[in-house]
């Protein structure tokens, strides 16, 4: 069902954890819907020197978490706002239909991070604008 | 890893060595159709279904002309429901169920709507229990059919059937259960309990899959489900699947041999998994009831961690087992059953169902909790919920 | 008496040991629940089935994703029709099927009276073959489904489907065929013959008994006839017969093989039996069309004489065959396919079905013609009608 690159991160997942002082945090999802994502950032000059995350959720879940993590390291905030959960199905190899919306998760996961450290940090991040983050936790998937 | 545990019995169940020993010679040798009895070869094949008809109704204190073949217990569960709802029309529009029947029952009521058919869902409590007085207050002078599931298949709670029964009688309702789940697994017995109409498959006690049986009680008033030829005494048409129903027949003599003593093995054993889990796990839920429950039934939810990567985990140590998440069955939400006994849905999707066979060791036990032990941990520490709480 | 000629294959086939060598690893080892993806049984017994579905999609021309599985060709007929028929209420009540329908579609078509839909019943010519301008002229603007078989199970005639498909079409009309006894025996294509909907059953062609298909063209609106899990893309509910579906793949795919050459063989063992018969025993009627048949069907009527008397003495010389007798079924009327070619009631009880396979040699079919002619002859000389004449 899984991929190996899917079951690999899965089994072990990348970037687990939290960071302490972290100048992002974003979560998404919430219990009811089985999946909360939540991630945090470490930003220096606006490039992303570190991410962790941790989840609550499916083993797609957890992959695309692990996988989105890895991906955004390095990565400049403007390039980060870009980041879509396309790139985290491609870097996984795909994933079944039914299991694409986890890795939305964290797309938006990354996103309202990213919103977080835009309002701690006063900055207007392009693209980001009209982001409300609590949009992302009326439904589930 | 080469160790493999099977403990998905509720799923579906292997089917047992005597069982494909007996249907053997009914695919090449006496494959006659037992309708053509006019040659040795038909009336062989006639007599096989007749057999296997006579050792199934014998289990449930059955007369055996009350026993049909059916494709499994979705089409029984079809059947009873929609033939009973045509054939009763006239006397009335109302079926009482409860919320936490297999979907062949719920989506088969919710389809009746479509012609004007009204159904009551009954509550059940946190251990998955209906409440007798909600049944007798639900009924209607329109109510034509009560269907309440004998045991359940994801919490394995089994209901007061004889009460129902005696229920339904006073009211002369229709009395159908769903005994899927219960058939080799507790003693039943159709008169007794005033059940009218039962349904059976034969794939959850070590039979083959795609075919199932129902009881109908002489007398009841019922519609084909199936129209045609003259197979199953004019009530189910079609070709009898005589290899399958040798199988179901043989299935149900094993379970019907040593049963009292089968049955007090397993639930030894699944008090065993029940101990271990509860013992050696922080932060689990038992869902169903914890003694009227079916003896091969082990289910808990686990908090702050998602079903789907239990499940994937347990795979990769060579142990099937099933859970209640929607992340699961890819629907948008947890299982109704659980979600029906007040479990929030966090936690519902945290559930794990193990449903062991008479070969389930106490080895294999140990090493499920052991394994599970670790799953847990490990998916905990990379939860956001459990820091939360 | 020790030679055992099967020459009944319309009724059922044996079983062919492909099938039963492909079906074994699906009862113990790799009998997990197809349902259950998410860990490996569960898996393999998905691929086994979705493998199976390939192949008999293939082999009509279908997509996959058009294929479903059911209990059989009675299953398959009845979803087809009710399945339609309540789907489409809205457009219309009107059902346009042949005299000469399996029963399986007969009986639901008068079942569904009660539910206010009406059914035009075509006639049929001496050869069994129906009238498409009496077709044509049938259709009214309340039609919403044409059910007319591929190829008749008791005569063996073969309709013109491709031009039933167009007729169909050209009004917007959902076509459904009952190919029970076509499958493997004619070429289908359900695109080039613009066939909607199409009922299958695997004991036909040397698979197991109690599995059938149903091709259904997508975009067509259809009910469940079976309520429940999400099993066939949430078409069909029930668990699987997957070792049964295995066999039927394998059946169909055997078939698939040689198909031109399987099919010539036959017709030529056919013809031969079909002559024999003719020019050695006096006063017998074809029944059927004498080439648009299938390429296994003899089917004649023996005047002055009973049907199930001969094959009483038929299975005393260890020969198996059916007769469209009354007699046979218990029934008070003959055959209704054969009074529907206009056979007179005398003459229809007196016919008998050989249904060849491939297996049946020309030493077989010299031994029944033998038999046959001193039967008859027996018969006829303990007769009254005989002397009349
Ligand atoms: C033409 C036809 N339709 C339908 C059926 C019913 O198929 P089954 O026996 O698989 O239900 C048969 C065979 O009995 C048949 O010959
Ligand atoms: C309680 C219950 N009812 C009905 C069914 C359906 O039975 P089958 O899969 O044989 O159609 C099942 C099993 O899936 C079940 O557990
Ligand atoms: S978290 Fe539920 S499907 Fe992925
Ligand atoms: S003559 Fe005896 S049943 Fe017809």
């Amino acid at each position: 069902m899984y991929t190996e690159i899917v079951m690999d991160h899965f089994k072990n997942p990348r970037n687990v954890g939290s960071i302490e002082n972290a100048d992002g945090v974003g979560q998404v999802g919430n219990a009811k819907c089985g999946d909360i994502m939540k991630i945090y950032l470490k930003i220096n000059d606006d490039i992303i020197e570190d991410a962790k995350f941790e989840t609550f959720g499916c083993g797609s879940a957890i992959a695309s978490s692990s996988m989105a993590t890895e991906l955004i390291i390095g990565k400049s905030i403007n390039e980060a706002v870009e980041f879509s959960n396309k790139a985290v199905v491609e870097a996984l190899g795909g994933l079944p239909p039914v299991k694409v919306h986890c890795s939305v998760l964290a797309e938006q996961a990354i996103k309202s991070a990213l919103y977080d450290y835009a309002q701690k940090t006063n900055k207007v991040i392009k693209g980001l604008e009209n982001y409300t983050p609590e949009d992302e936790e009326v439904h589930c998937h | 890893m080469n160790r493999k545990i099977y403990l998905d019995n509720a799923a579906t169940t292997k089917v047992k060595k005597e069982v494909i020993e007996e249907m053997k010679s009914y695919f090449d040798e006496m494959y006659g159709n037992p309708s053509s009895g006019i040659y040795e070869l038909g009336r062989r094949s006639k007599e096989a279904v007749e057999n296997a008809r006579k050792t199934v109704a014998d289990f449930i204190n059955a007369d055996e002309k009350e026993l049909y073949f059916t494709a499994g217990g979705s089409e029984s569960d079809n059947w009873a429901i929609k033939g009973v709802a045509f054939a009763n029309k006239d006397k009335g529009n109302h079926i009482i169920t409860t919320k936490i029947e297999h979907h062949a029952v719920l989506h088969t009521c919710e389809y009746l709507e479509k012609f004007g058919f009204e159904t009551t869902y009954l509550d059940v409590d946190e251990y998955g229990m209906i409440d007798l007085e909600q049944l007798k207050s639900s009924i209607k002078p329109e109510t034509i059919l009560i269907s309440i599931m004998y045991a359940n298949n994801e919490i394995g709670t089994i209901q007061p059937i004889e009460k129902i029964g005696e229920i339904a009688k006073e009211h002369n309702i229709i009395f159908h259960t769903d005994a899927v789940q219960a058939l080799g697994a507790v003693r039943i017995d159709v008169k007794k309990q005033h059940i009218d109409l039962m349904s059976m498959s034969a794939h959850k006690l070590g039979g083959p899959k795609g075919i199932g049986g129902m009881y109908i009680r002489k007398g009841i008033k019922i519609d084909n489900l199936i129209h045609g030829g003259g197979q199953e005494r004019g009530k189910r048409a079609g070709t009898e699947g005589v290899q399958n129903i040798v199988g179901f027949g043989k299935a149900v003599e094993l379970a019907s041999k040593n049963f009292e003593q089968y049955v007090s093995k397993l639930t030894e054993t699944r008090n065993k998994l029940m101990e271990g889990i509860k013992n050696n796990i922080p932060d689990v839920v038992l869902n169903g009831h914890p003694t009227m429950r079916l003896p091969n039934n082990v289910n808990f939810s686990y908090q702050y961690v998602e079903g789907e990567s239990i499940l994937l985990l347990l795979d990769m140590d060579g142990i099937a087992a099933s859970s209640g998440s929607a992340c699961t069955s890819g629907s948008l939400d947890p299982s109704h059953v659980l979600l029906a006994t007040g479990l929030d849905h966090g936690t519902a999707h945290g559930s794990i169902r193990f449903t062991i066979s008479e070969e389930t060791t106490d080895e294999d036990i140990n090493f499920v909790i052991e394994t599970m032990k670790n799953i847990i941990e490990k998916l905990r520490a990379i939860s956001p919920l459990k820091k939360n709480m």
